[in-house]
């Protein structure tokens, strides 16, 4: 297994692609999580829809309702162009499609952690003196955590494996916007290029190997602390 | 019934020759598979149903043909195309020197996309290749880039002849110059299996004909 | 407190109406299981919303459905202890009792942990987390961290049925006197006319959802002193003992009260059942019980069959039961005296 | 039941090791709060692991860890009621009671859902949802869960602490019936010695995690009589009652008991507790106790400072309990014949 | 918007996969959830990784090994080739590449629902006579039912949206394989396509409305039925 310059620069992208998107997607996916668990209002279902989006179109089409959106014609392409942000073509857009895609994920799963909180500690909570948003950061937050974990485990491995909205918004630039699924579809687009693709599959199979344990440790460890 | 497995690029001329094929021939039925290349490769490989088997590539074919699932004595060419660069661009574009003017450009990916190869040879032979980097858009196929192209995210794309007719924004820029790459060709053959299978020989046989030429031109391709 | 209530709710098959208002720095509200009364401090404490009604405690108005006025449970600053401990499982047992303490203004910090901690005997588990702690523990725990929140209100829903009886009355005269000291007012639920007796001064009786009865925990004690199984618990607060063969000799009025248990230095609160005394019309000679008490007997209240019979002696009173028909026989009118006989070990010291 | 216990248990800073064997077909285990009653009971009944040493139940090794036998808990069907009721949240009021009976093969069952509902009067609750419960209503339902499984050792750790006292004393009998008349013995957490009494035969009693002594409920009482609040309880059995006047005149031996509650048909069981008796050298005259016995003095026994009396008349026995100083002020020596007064007031019904 | 028959042959195909790959993944996803939760062993993370790889890897590879363990040489093709069945290039085959792509994210939902259960039920249930088998049947499957809702719900979108594995091992045959995605794959080839292209999308946005509204009531009626 030799990899190239570029199959490296590929698996650094994506590394800080998968990093930056489930980092990005946290707070939001916490705070959608925790107006749908615990916020009844008008329009959630709507919103529901709103975010299984994703999941439902194929990849394909996400990457090109994106790139309507953030294109030059796009209307918050051209507001961020005018701010002097470009996004399509660049890793950033990487980022978006990640994020977009691997949003339902994460809020699923913290969604059903947060289903799981005793009311009663929360209602204990209020009545010891804390707001809402202090009760949100202080009981809710530290007891979605296992929630935020699950998530935030599967939608890096999403992200790692995240190809069709990608390659459309990103383009398929090495060394810019490549990563590693975007290799593996070069090289697998040639007979002789199956191994080098074979490689660079071991290599995302590592990568979330080591996601996944360490979630897991994480995992244990929250649990572990609760006990002690 | 015919098992058909063709690029997606043929996808509306091959739709249209098997219904003119069905016309006078009835009682034949198609199972036809549009996808790329390679993945039709590997689906024949795997033992996936397929009597006739049209590339958009000649490196696929050969692949094949070392694996011995096609029949050798069946592989020919079934068309041709031509590389052009379209764009909806305001600029004046007319031949390769003035790309450099140009912003961003749409190009399939050489390492996966034929075209994207073709038209990176075409860059290089004439020696815009320095200039050029970091202004191409790497894209998955060729109607990704044409894609861009249309919807301005780039200034012009290298594409198919027959992927720019079907283009509303995009115009035909220039045709690139024949000499800086080489022929592009759409190898047809007839699997293994396929050699076994009267209805798939006599339409294989009939794909040489006029008529189904005459399709393959109404839709941008060159024929021999 | 003050607490004007007016309130109704509705429950699947379980309806609550209640319209009162209850005084005093120690209500209790008393009631069989099931009649309402966790519905009711839910109510009172925001955390679930009446149907209809007005809460006005000390004069704010905390809830109006009519004015559309539904203060938030953190701002109306009652805390609660649950009638299962419900500790914060993320937290140690540390943060757990400084949570509500910490959102405190400093200024209404009146209680601070120290004195929680070490009259709830939590020392020694101070640095562990909550899942370590036996049921007792736990509820411990959660008392202390209501009360360090320096609440304006504490409610406390049968916080004691988890604790053995040492605990039980270890922890009640400090609760009591918590709220006596920094004046928290306290509402109580309890099933024990015991801890009642000793935690409030006021009771609310609620029977299937509505006001049965709004009284103090002495009469409803005389009430059901035929019920109780410890008839009516006479409460003492006795001091200055001389301790002589065993025994701790308490003044009481210009008479003398000799009990088994006591406490040298300092004020310590006994209960005495009612039917631990005996009354006497004639002063008996050799006798077990320790206690031979000349009395007035200023009153008589009659209790589903049995009498009252309240004694004074020099300005202290005593309730006796007796039945009727000794009632009778002895003579027992009000204006007479009689002889009442305690066993020095019937008085039992609380704290 | 037989149960042989010599097992180990680390778990954190606490640890338990008891070796001991249980027999009696009540059992009771006693200790303070965190003493590891409830770390014991996990152990026997299969849910917690061991560390080391060995179980057997009648001779049926449960647990055994050279022999590496380690019975499922399904098959030692030991049936446990928590402190806290566990109540299956997707399921109904019946379908809880039920699901150890389902469980349970046919010939194994001896106990009905019918008469289970009807003595833990959940009659009305059996069409509920379990959330819709009250806490005492929940632990009723858990216990009659318990019962139905007609397990082989019914284990309750302090399954009465949610309850009122009138509802304990309605349960406890039942309780004690069931486990009579079908033959189920029981493994009983209490802090409550009177539960203790009523329950069990045997007492085992944990400190600190591990066998401070192995007792009969009887001997703890009459051991902690200075300690506990209500001192010694005697109970008596007591039956064909004449009602005079509204009171239950119950023949007692050769003599008469006079109590203020009782019930005409059938026996009743009564608690009288060894501070409500006064003994007197001569017999008194006008006294408002109804009850004036002539006894026997037939044994002393001494309890932290207090002495205990156990009075004899015609075969029967009272335990009644006095400071040291009565009893040498009295003469009151094994042989001697005294007077026990007690008030008719001073019997508690409980069944 | 009108829909061709190949369209709505399609659809119902669509419909068809995404419902036969929910239903059995079902039971595996429960049982591996089980697994993980309740039952330490050895090996665990290999399990944990080895049903995540779809998650990570792009949905090509995904594809592409399908199709070798499927195809001709692949020994689980030889094996149900031996036995008259033929997966490749049947509807069958997307089935399996939509449970193949949908597990993880069915498995972890059912997880994290399975973590909130209380252990002292289970430990109610086993005193009460019931072998480990009946109390995971009548107490940790109905109280796994929330997580098992949204699992499927999330897999059932999943496999709506899935194409890159699916073409290769179903191939993009009309009528017989095309699903939603690869009908929007062909007439996003074309520009003129662009407007039926965008109904499927609508269509595939619709049914997933329709699929996790159901869902919705569905966890509400859940969680209703257990405070009744
Ligand atoms: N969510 C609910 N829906 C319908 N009925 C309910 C609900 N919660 C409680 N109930 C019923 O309301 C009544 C009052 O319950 P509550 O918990 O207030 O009783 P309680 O007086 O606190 O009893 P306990 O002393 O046993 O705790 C009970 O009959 C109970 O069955
Ligand atoms: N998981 C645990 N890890 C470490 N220590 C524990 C754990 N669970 C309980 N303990 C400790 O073990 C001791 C015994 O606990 P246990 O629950 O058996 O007490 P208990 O006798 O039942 O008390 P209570 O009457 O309050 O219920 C306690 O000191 C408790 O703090
Ligand atoms: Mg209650
Ligand atoms: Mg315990």
């Amino acid at each position: 297994m030799n990899l190239t310059p570029e199959d490296l620069a590929a698996i650094a992208l994506s590394m800080k692609i998968a990093v930056t998107a489930t980092a990005i997607s946290l707070p939001f996916g916490f705070a959608t999580a925790w107006l749908m668990v615990f916020r009844p209002f008008r329009g959630k279902m709507l919103l529901e829809v709103f975010i299984n989006l994703p999941l439902t179109l194929p990849p394909v089409v996400i990457g090109y309702f994106l790139l309507l959106l953030l294109g030059r014609n796009g209307w918050l392409g051209q507001a961020l162009s005018s701010l002097g942000i470009e996004l399509v073509f660049t890793w950033k857009a990487a980022v978006l499609a990640s994020a977009t895609v691997g949003f339902p994920l994460l809020v699923r799963s913290i969604r059903l952690g947060m289903e799981s909180i005793d009311r009663q500690l929360l209602e204990a909570s209020r009545s010891l003196g804390a707001p809402w948003f202090d009760t949100l950061v202080t009981v809710i937050l530290p007891l979605s955590l296992r929630g935020m974990v699950a998530g935030s485990s599967l939608m890096f491995a999403r992200s790692l494996g995240e190809f069709g909205a990608t390659i459309i918004v990103a383009g398929n630039i090495p060394g810019l916007t490549q990563t590693i699924p975007l290799a593996i579809y070069d090289y697998a687009s040639s007979p002789a290029g199956t191994s080098m693709a074979l490689s660079l599959c071991l290599v995302s199979v590592a990568l979330s190997v080591t996601v996944l344990s360490v979630h897991e440790v994480l995992g244990k460890k929250l649990e572990h602390g609760r006990r002690t | 019934q015919i098992n058909l497995s063709a690029a997606a690029s043929l996808k509306d001329a091959l739709n249209e020759i098997t219904a003119a094929y069905q016309a006078t021939h009835p009682g034949t039925t198609f199972r036809k598979n549009y996808a790329a290349s390679s993945a039709l490769a590997g689906q024949i490989e795997q033992g996936a149903p397929a009597d006739v088997y049209i590339s958009a590539n000649v490196k696929w074919m050969k692949y094949l043909e070392e694996k011995k699932l096609v029949e050798l004595s069946s592989v020919r060419t079934f068309a041709f195309n031509e590389l052009v660069f379209a764009g909806a661009t305001a600029q004046k574009v007319t031949g390769m020197n003035d790309l450099q003017k140009l912003g961003r450009i749409g190009i399939g990916s050489p390492k996966s996309v034929p075209a994207g190869d073709y038209a990176m040879q075409a860059i290089v032979k004439s020696g815009l290749e320095p200039k050029l980097t970091g202004k191409l858009v790497m894209a998955k196929d060729v109607r990704e880039s044409l894609m861009y192209a249309e919807l301005g995210e780039v200034d012009g794309s290298f594409v198919y002849r027959t992927d720019a007719r079907l283009a509303r924004k995009a115009k035909i820029l220039f045709v690139v110059p024949g000499k800086l790459y080489p022929q592009i060709v759409y190898p047809a053959a007839l699997t293994v299996s396929g050699a076994r299978n009267a209805d798939a020989k006599s339409f294989y046989d009939w794909l040489k004909g006029r008529e189904s030429k005459t399709i393959l031109k109404k839709y941008g391709f060159s024929v021999k | 407190m003050k607490l004007q209530l007016d309130i109704e709710k509705r429950q699947g098959d379980f309806s609550l109406k209640v319209k009162t208002e209850l005084s005093g720095e120690r209500v209790g509200i008393f009631g069989a299981s099931g009649s309402g009364k966790s519905t009711l401090i839910h109510l009172i404490s925001g955390l679930t919303r009446p149907d209809a009604g007005r809460i006005e405690l000390d004069g704010d108005c905390l809830f109006d459905s009519t004015k559309g006025i539904d203060l938030s449970p953190e701002k109306r600053r009652i805390a609660l202890v649950f009638q299962q401990a419900t500790l914060f499982p993320h937290l140690g047992v540390k943060a757990n009792l400084l949570y509500g303490y910490k959102r405190c203004k400093p200024a209404g910090r009146r209680i601070g942990p120290e004195a929680v901690i070490k009259a709830l005997d939590l020392e020694h588990l101070v640095g562990r987390g909550v899942g370590k702690l036996s049921g007792g523990e736990k509820q411990r725990v959660a008392l202390g961290r209501a009360v360090l929140a320096n609440p304006r209100l504490l409610v406390m829903d049968e916080p004691l049925s988890a604790l053995d009886d040492s605990l039980r009355y270890q922890i009640i005269p400090y609760l009591r006197s918590v709220s006596e000291e920094f004046g928290i007012p306290c509402l109580f639920i309890s099933h024990s006319l015991t801890e009642m007796r000793l935690m409030t001064e006021q009771v609310m009786v609620i029977k299937k959802g509505s006001l049965d009865e709004l009284t103090t925990p002495n009469k409803l004690a005389r009430a059901s002193m035929a019920l109780s199984p410890h008839g009516y618990l006479n409460l003492l607060r006795l001091s200055n003992p001389s301790v002589r063969e065993g025994l701790h000799h308490y003044p009481w009025g210009n008479q003398e009260l000799i009990l088994s248990e006591g406490r040298k230095e300092g004020a310590s609160l006994f209960e005495l059942s009612s039917r631990d005394i005996i009354l006497f019309k004639n002063h008996p000679e050799a006798i077990s019980a320790r206690n031979l008490l000349e009395c007035n007997v200023m009153e008589l209240f009659d209790a589903d069959g049995r009498k009252g019979v309240v004694l004074e002696s020099d300005g202290k009173t005593l309730v006796a039961e007796i039945v009727r028909a000794a009632a009778e026989e002895l003579g027992v009118t009000p204006g007479a005296t009689v002889f009442a006989a305690i066993k020095a070990s019937a008085f039992r010291r609380l704290g």
